[in-house]
């Protein structure tokens, strides 16, 4: 890794400066401040990161630079942002314009809906070139493809005529980085590039954003939760908590003297590779849920007479069980059948195969065998916005399942709802609001509070906790585990995190293509990872140390081997070898 | 949802109403509307059936505005104002309760059909496009013909030929709507189908269901005019605010009257509820918080 | 894509065959004789049962429905009652201009309304917004009648911009597509309004501007298209109003379509034609809803056909 | 000879507008408003009128002979003339067509007409495929034998109906004579824009030396009245077909240039209630000449603008025959009340009224409604469609029915024109034009006496007709209301007597004889 150190621009008049900077919403109960008195610069070349909590308006101050805050409820009321000599706070539309995507350019925090999905990906990068500059289509077309190559896309030229939806999540990631990339800004704001990747694509990410600042001289604003990346990245933190800077300082002095509380209980949350404890032996506890050669098929529907002429193998004989108050966790790439599996879980995918749950099959779903499957069985989905009804509040919908379910009374419902709210941290003050007025992380959290309401034998919890930062992580950790502990709640935790896996789990299954690879305890799969899929994830873990030496690894290119078939062909199964108790890994894959 | 949080929902919402001028100017309008239908015996300075002697000139013109007739009078002589008081009252059964009728048919046939997509849906739909591939116009003819006429027949006509638009726009958005998580998130909370349907896919349906059903207000008492104008419709004397438009129209320029306030008058109803219906939907957006 | 195709042919077949079978039926028990009215007032009983038992019109419904359904088999939608020709040939005849009148009628709606729709949706709250919102209003509870006359008194009468009613150039065209337009262009307006004001909350058009496009550029290139989908489906649904509308605006302009020869149809139960009408009303239905149908993926990449 | 006019002058176009499509030209299919007129100038009969008038001429006959008895008639055809196809017209033409129009495949709304033709009824019940009594004696002549005697007959031989046509043409077209018609009237059929436009061309060969004069006629269809009277205010049109609409007729009246071409005419029609004889209250005399006096006439008059005349009896003024002397039932509603009570019901009673759903039509009705509501009648209105009207009408299942629009003009001036269909037995069975169900042995007998007299014109004749109406009105079926006026446009340019605008017989325009001016 380059030297962070190198305080290049840092003497130099800063390219953006932020100046006592408040937003405000307005509400029904008068205007709430969401980010009060910030203040930073930023100079060329350098990278400054805002960390902290979420909902801290972190995603809200990089609105408020570009001037883009969510109409029309929230708005700037105080401070100044300068662009160079531009004071942007005061500038008008129009000349506003004219800066965003040539001086500053954004990466937003969720790549799944940031680009046209009508548009193909080309058109759009033509147009954010030709906006700025006075090129001929084909010229923009060649800057734009270069752009793609740049950002090691693979078959860039095709990916271009390709629309978003064509694309998987990283490669959309990419697409949106290529866009900055192609634009050259002075100041690139990038609002959690890597949350919705998996370790092997952040990775990439990461590169191709110092690639963007060493040839460019970019000044990079890195908004994160993720201290791995803050220490790898960042020449600077800001540390942010409740609409206010905690913290400001170089990166090593940070990691190494923490000032502020916060911080020191941020960098203490962060869980690190290989820090998982010892190797405990497997619980005799009884099982709650128990996958046996496990299916899922999805039909890819064709031909003359719309029958199924290939299919996705995205779930490929898949057998584990988890143990009551056992957390068991899947990680593997992007697309390896992860989701899948949580779903079939709680019946909302046909499979084939047995699934067993707290003694219940599952399958052919009725009415009644749904909702008593409900009471033991909870997911938490991977996209938190799109798992909350955006048009109920909050309260209703964790009071929802217990409701359904027939327990308590309106009252009892509310204290509850207002309890699990306190549990994930949040306030019950909140209880009344709507998704859209939280943040990423909050959505997520109430998502959990939601799963935790009746409490259920078995959660599942898809990439749950992904889009917090580590302390809230952390404390969502540590009620899990709590939970987990109180009423021998088994977990099947999903996620693409390594330390965080590393941090919960009981056991960990590695998938690839949807099969599993390499699956025993923590301590076999961490201590003597045997694949070599496996290793690979473990050597893309971005580690929490700025001093930390980062091994080479070789970058790949994105698209990865598809698991659709034909009709008929028979997908080759790994055969799991035992290499020690409970430690099987794939022999031919 | 229990009664309580209800009120709850229902108190903010009123809360919020009231602080717009405009739901406030369009309820008001609604109600004046309302009143006027149900008073009009007591309001009408006429009887709206009576042929005035003195309400034609010698040639058999009716008489403009002013004068003893507030609004003028029609063809054969007789009180508009009145005529507009009494005729209220088929426009509302028409644009209010057919239009209301039309609307509730098209979303539950749309929310059934998108939501169960097996053979229900299959069915539903299909029947739907049936219904959508006759000529509108020509279907209520038959219809109404075959029934025999009468402002009841007519009302259950234009629901029945009124609710297939609704229908298919409900389907689209519901197919959208129940592929998305939040819903299969709801399935996995074990909530039965009528509360998914109810709770959590129904309130997504206002906003579009408002815009049909306020535009569909004016179709509708048009489409009613258009009836008795080809002879299925209400019955004359029987006032109604499109008949009076359609009995007049070749008139609009000579009598100017007999078409602007009837027209007039279907437009402040459409527009009144148009309002309500607006605000209503902006105070349940939730994206729209604290914008008033 | 074909077999797409090949399928819902076939269920527009079934539509079709649905729609001729509900027609018949309610024609049968319209309490209306068609003998009577070819027959003529001095017609004796003699006559009368001689042309019922011609017609066929005295067998068993199922075997009248059968005869006819036979016939269009072969392409024979029958012979007038009353004009004593072959209905095809009459439909043929004037289908052309109602098709023209459909097409341009639809497109000024279009333009009309989608432009009501998106100005409002920009401005949304303010003055102009609620303008517009109310001429939406006063459009869709205009009757057709008086506004098409007005707009023929004005721009052919008075202004003399325009042929007073006729077929044949482009400037016969101008007012009647105008009339249509403007009345039915208030639901497109709301409509589009409605799915501007979501689509301009979308995180896609955040990032256009944050691209630093200028408005009309996120505006037309990034949420109009998007927006413009559930309109797509609209047009399908409005063929089947506009069949209605078409009769009046037909008569004011004289304009040669198939409304004018439905609506005298009906008028006389001259059931051979109104079943003709009826059909060729249908498939236009049929077809109008296809061609959204197969107009949407072409905006929208990711609806796929099924 | 032709007496021609002498400012005539020959050529031009004029351009004439109807609402309603035309359906066909096929003389004995063709009865409507729109073609009769266009009809009579594409094809003649052996008998033809005075234009502007109702005085008989001999048309394609250049005379005839009637038997003592009266049953038969011998036409001696006019030499040279020829069709349009210019094959000479011949009495086997003659013979042809009337055989045609009375055979069941031609399903002629005008054979009934032909009935008193010697084989008529083997024709209509499909054993015979040629009238028995019509005969070629010679080329140019022809023998038409009656089965009784008919003093109509003439009037018969000039209807639209009776034209003649030529077999050959006919037959080319394969069933679609009706949109291309060959006769030999002074207009041939040029061209057809189906829904559009006709053109007629003046038939250079026409048989009356001079005429037409114009060279063309432009029919253009599909025109709202209101439109084509804002193309003739334009100059674009010079006679709209359907007349002055009432919507417009004040403006028109109120401006001195324009009243100056409007042209008012008598019409052989009359607006007339009728009262379901056969069903309670209306089966009784009382309750009839009750609903007589309840109506005001001069009120539903003045609705339409005065644009007709209260009428007390079935006949029109201008029919012969109309019994000029008579009060009818003067309108009193006291007395009406004081004969409902003698009827047994004071309390007056429930009642319907069929109306057709055009206007003015549904206006009369309301005025007839609160007339009967002076005096306790309480009828509600039934506004439906013309064929629905009609259904329930034939059916006997409407007690009261308002005939405007579907109302009864004269085929052809004759007092017995008026009475068979509607007022005598024949039409009262199930299904025919009689609404009233009125049928009286002893006045039918009467009618047809004075029908089978031999000189339709003889006083006897028409006083023997008037009797009968008078009986009629004793029993009062029927409320007479009012006889229409026609009021119709033509443009500044426009020459030629004001009656051929409102041709009593070639209605509503005889193109034969107008011309421009210019
Ligand atoms: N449209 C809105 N209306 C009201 N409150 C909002 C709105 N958007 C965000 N907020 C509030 O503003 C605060 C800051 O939100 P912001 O999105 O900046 O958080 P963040 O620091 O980016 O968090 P995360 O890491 O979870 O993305 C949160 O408490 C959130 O509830
Ligand atoms: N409804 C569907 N129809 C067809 N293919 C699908 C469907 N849902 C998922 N797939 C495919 O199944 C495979 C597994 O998807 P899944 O969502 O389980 O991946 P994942 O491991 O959860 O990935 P990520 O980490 O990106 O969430 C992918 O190739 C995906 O494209
Ligand atoms: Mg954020
Ligand atoms: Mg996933
Ligand atoms: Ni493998």
């Amino acid at each position: 890794m380059t030297d962070p150190a190198q305080p290049t621009g840092a003497a130099a008049a800063p390219v953006l400066s932020v100046q006592g900077l408040c937003v405000s919403v307005r509400t029904d109960a008068g205007l709430v401040p969401l980010v009060s008195d910030i203040s930073f610069d930023l100079a060329r070349g350098e990278t400054l990161a805002i960390a902290g909590e979420s909902g801290s308006g972190k995603s809200i101050t990089s609105l408020a630079i570009m001037g883009l805050l969510p109409p029309p409820a929230v708005r700037v009321t105080g401070g100044e942002i300068r662009l160079g000599d531009t004071v942007l706070t005061t500038l008008p539309e129009s000349r506003m314009r004219g800066l965003r995507g040539d001086r500053i350019a954004m990466i937003f925090q969720e790549p799944m809906t940031s680009l046209n999905p009508v548009m193909t990906v080309g058109a759009q990068l033509v147009e954010a070139i030709r906006a700025h500059a006075p090129l001929s289509r084909r010229a923009a077309q060649a800057e734009a493809l270069a752009a793609l190559t740049a950002v090691r896309l693979s078959e860039p030229a095709r990916r271009m005529g390709q629309y978003p939806h064509e694309l998987s999540g990283g490669m959309r990631q990419r697409v949106m980085i290529a866009m900055a990339l192609a634009l050259k800004p002075d100041v690139l704001i990038a609002d959690e590039p890597t949350t919705a990747l998996d370790v092997t694509v952040q990775r990439e990410v990461l590169d191709l954003l110092r690639d963007l600042q060493r040839t460019h001289g970019t000044a990079i604003l890195l908004i994160t939760h993720d201290m791995g990346v803050v220490a790898e990245m960042a020449d600077r933190v800001i540390v942010m908590r409740r609409g206010m800077v905690q913290e400001m300082g170089q990166v090593r002095q940070i990691f190494a003297a923490p000032k502020a509380a916060y911080t020191r209980d941020l960098l203490a949350a962060v869980p690190r590779m290989g820090q998982g404890g010892d190797a405990v032996p497997r619980s005799t506890a009884p099982v709650v849920a128990q996958l046996t050669d496990v299916q899922v098929r999805y039909d890819l529907r064709g031909g003359v007479l719309n029958r199924v002429t290939h299919r996705v193998h995205a779930v490929e004989g898949v057998s584990f069980d988890i143990r009551a108050g056992e957390t068991f966790s899947l990680v593997g790439e992007s697309g390896c059948g992860k989701s899948t599996i949580a779903r079939a879980m709680v019946g909302l995918t046909p499979h084939q195969g047995t699934i067993r749950i707290a003694d219940q099959a599952v399958g052919t779903m009725t009415a009644q065998s749904r909702k008593s499957l409900s009471a033991v069985a909870q997911i938490v989905f991977q996209d938190p916005m799109a798992a909350l009804d955006p048009r109920m509040t909050v309260g209703d919908q964790i009071a929802e399942p217990l409701l359904i379910h027939g327990q308590g009374n309106r009252a009892t419902r509310r204290a509850r709802a207002a309890d699990l709210m306190d549990r994930v941290g949040l306030t019950a003050a909140q209880l009344d609001n709507y998704p859209h007025e939280f943040s990423g992380g909050q959505r997520q959290r109430i998502c959990i509070a939601r799963a935790l309401a009746l409490t259920p034998k078995l959660i599942v919890a898809d990439e749950s906790v992904s889009a917090l930062d580590v302390s809230v992580q952390a404390r969502v950790l540590d009620l899990l585990r709590a939970l987990k502990d109180e009423f021998a709640i088994a977990m099947l935790f999903i996620s693409h995190d390594m330390a965080v896996v590393e941090n919960i789990s009981d056991r960990v299954g590695v998938m690839h293509l949807g099969q599993i690879v390499e699956i025993g305890s923590r301590a076999q799969i961490f201590g003597n990872p045997q694949h070599p899929y496996t290793r690979r994830l473990m050597a893309a873990v971005p580690v929490a140390d700025p001093a930390a030496v980062r091994p080479v690894i070789p970058r790949m290119a994105g698209n990865s081997p598809n698991p659709v078939h034909k009709v008929g062909a028979v997908v080759p199964r790994h055969r799991l070898v035992a290499v020690a108790d409970g430690h099987l890994v794939a022999q031919a894959g | 949802m229990t009664a309580m949080t209800a009120t709850r929902v229902t108190d903010g919402v009123w809360r919020r109403l009231r602080r717009r001028p405009l739901a406030l100017i369009g309820m008001a309008l609604v109600a004046t509307i309302v009143l006027a239908a149900l008073l009009a015996p007591w309001i009408a300075p006429y009887d709206p059936f009576e042929q005035h002697f003195d309400g034609l000139t010698l040639y058999g013109e009716p008489l403009p505005p002013g004068g003893a007739f507030l609004l003028g009078t029609d063809l054969l002589g007789r009180d508009l104002f009145s005529r507009l008081l009494y005729g209220a009252r088929t426009s509302l059964i028409i644009g209010v309760v057919a239009n209301g009728a039309a609307l509730l048919i098209g979303t539950v046939i749309g929310l059934t059909a998108g939501f169960f997509q097996g053979w229900i849906g299959t069915v539903l739909m299909r029947f739907t496009d049936l219904m959508m591939a006759f000529p509108a116009l020509l279907l209520a003819i038959c219809l109404a013909a075959v029934l025999q006429p009468s402002l009841w027949i007519v009302a259950f006509v234009i629901a029945m030929v009124n609710w297939v638009q609704t229908a298919r726009v409900i389907y689209t958005e519901t197919t959208a709507l129940a592929a998305r998580d939040f819903i299969a998130a709801q399935r996995t909370l074990g909530a039965g189908t009528g509360r998914i349907l109810f709770r959590h896919i129904l309130p997504h349906l206002v906003p579009m269901i408002i815009v049909w059903g306020t535009l569909g207000i004016s179709t509708t008492v048009l489409l009613e005019a258009t009836l008795s104008y080809l002879g299925v419709g209400v019955q004359p004397p029987m006032p109604s605010w499109g008949n009076i438009i359609f009995e007049n129209q070749t008139y609009f320029q000579s009598a100017p009257w007999l078409v602007f306030w009837p027209g007039l008058a279907i437009v402040v109803l459409a527009l009144a509820f148009n309002l309500v219906g607006d605000a209503l939907r902006d105070v349940l957006d939730p994206a729209l918080r604290g914008s008033d | 894509m074909a077999a797409y195709l090949i399928r819902r042919l076939f269920q527009s077949a079934l539509i079709l065959l649905g729609v001729s079978f509900i027609t018949f039926l309610l024609l049968y028990v319209l309490p209306a004789d068609p003998v009577r009215q070819i027959a003529g007032r001095s017609a004796t009983p003699q006559n009368i049962a001689s042309i019922r038992a011609q017609l066929g019109l005295d067998q068993p419904f199922f075997v009248q429905y059968g005869r006819y359904l036979w016939a269009l088999l072969q392409g024979d939608m029958g012979r007038s009652y009353l004009q004593r020709t072959d209905v095809a040939s009459l439909i043929w005849a004037r289908l052309p201009a109602s098709l023209l009148l459909m097409v341009a009628g639809i497109g000024a709606e279009l333009v009309i309304g989608l432009t009501m729709g998106v100005v409002a949706a920009l401005w949304r709250g303010r003055t102009i917004d609620n303008g517009l919102m109310m001429t939406s209003f006063v459009t869709v509870s205009a009757p057709q009648f008086v506004v098409a006359l007005l707009l023929l008194y004005v721009f052919a009468v008075q202004l003399g911009w325009f042929p007073i009613g006729g077929y044949g150039t482009p400037a016969h065209l101008v007012l009647p597509a105008l009339t249509l337009g403007i009345l039915g262009s208030g639901w497109y307006a709301r409509m589009m309004r409605s799915s501007m004001v979501e689509v301009l909350r979308a995180d896609f058009v955040r990032t256009a501007r944050a691209k630093g496009l200028t408005r009309g550029r996120v505006i037309l290139r990034h949420a109009l298209p998007n927006a413009i989908l559930p309109v797509i489906a609209m047009i399908g649904i409005d063929i089947g109003i506009f069949m209605g509308g078409i009769v009046v605006v037909e008569s004011v302009f004289g304009w040669p379509g198939i409304g004018q020869l439905a609506w005298q149809a009906i008028q006389r139960v001259d059931i051979p034609i109104i079943m003709g009408v009826t059909l060729v009303s249908a498939c236009a239905i049929v077809i109008g809803n296809l061609l959204a149908d197969l107009v949407a993926p072409l905006i929208d990449p990711r609806i796929r056909i099924r | 000879q032709e007496t021609l006019d002498p400012n005539a002058t020959p050529g031009g176009n004029i351009t004439v507008t109807y609402k309603d499509d035309v359906a066909t030209l096929d003389p004995a299919i063709g009865y409507d408003w729109q073609n009769w007129s266009m009809i009579k100038s594409l094809f003649d009969g052996l008998m033809d009128y005075e234009p502007g008038t109702t005085t008989l001429r001999p048309g394609l006959a250049e005379s005839y002979e009637v038997s003592e008895d009266g049953l038969t008639f011998t036409f001696a055809l006019r030499p040279g003339v020829v069709f349009h196809n210019g094959r000479e017209m011949t009495a086997e033409d003659v013979k042809y067509s009337l055989d045609r129009v009375t055979l069941p495949e031609t399903a002629s709304p005008g054979a009934g007409f032909f009935a008193a033709i010697a084989g008529y009824d083997a024709m209509a019940s499909g054993e015979a495929t040629t009238l028995e009594g019509v005969t070629v004696v010679d080329p140019l002549t022809v023998q038409i034998t009656l089965s009784r005697p008919d003093a109509t007959f003439l009037h018969v031989m000039a209807l639209n109906f009776a034209s003649v046509v030529p077999q050959e043409a006919v037959e080319e077209a394969a069933g679609d004579f009706g949109r291309m018609p060959v006769g030999t009237g002074a207009f041939k059929l040029a061209d057809w824009t189906v829904g559009q436009s006709l053109l007629f061309e003046k038939n250079a060969d026409y048989w009356r030396a001079g005429l037409p004069y114009l060279d063309t006629v432009t029919f253009e269809v599909g025109q709202e009245p209101i439109v084509a009277l804002l193309r003739l205010q334009n100059g674009e049109v010079d006679v709209p077909g359907d007349g002055i609409p009432p919507a417009k007729f004040q403006e028109v009246m109120a401006d001195p240039e324009q009243a100056a071409r409007v042209v008012e005419g008598g019409q052989l029609q009359t607006g007339y209630i009728t009262l379901n004889v056969t069903a309670a209250p209306f089966d009784q005399v009382e309750v009839r000449q009750a609903v007589n006096m309840a109506i005001n006439k001069d009120r539903i008059v003045q609705l339409i603008n005065g644009r007709a005349v209260p009428a007390n009896q079935p006949l029109p003024p201008s029919m012969p025959g109309y019994t000029a002397d008579y009060d009818g039932y003067a309108y009193d509603v006291e007395a009406a009340k004081a004969l409902l009570a003698e009827a047994g019901l004071a309390d007056g009673f429930e009642t319907e009224l069929y109306v057709m759903n055009t206007d003015p039509n549904p206006r009369i009705a309301q005025a007839i409604q609160q007339d009967l509501a002076a005096i306790g009648v309480t009828a509600s209105i039934q506004s439906l469609a013309q064929a629905n009207v009609i259904e329930a009408g034939g059916a006997g299942t409407a007690p009261m029915i308002w005939s405007g629009g579907m109302a009864w003009i004269a085929d052809f001036p004759d007092p017995s024109n008026f009475f068979g269909p509607i007022l005598g037995c024949a039409g009262a069975e199930e299904g025919g034009w009689n609404w009233s169900k009125f049928c009286n042995a002893e006045i039918d007998a009467a009618a047809t006496a004075a029908d089978s007299m031999i000189d339709p014109a003889t006083p006897e004749r028409l006083a023997m007709w008037s009797d009968v109406y008078m009986k009629v009105m004793e029993e009062a079926p029927w409320v007479p209301v009012f006889n229409e006026q026609r009021y119709t446009m033509k443009s500044a340019r426009m020459g030629g007597d004001d009656a051929l605008y409102v041709d009593p017989v070639s209605i509503p325009v005889n193109y034969d004889y107008v011309y421009v001016t210019e």
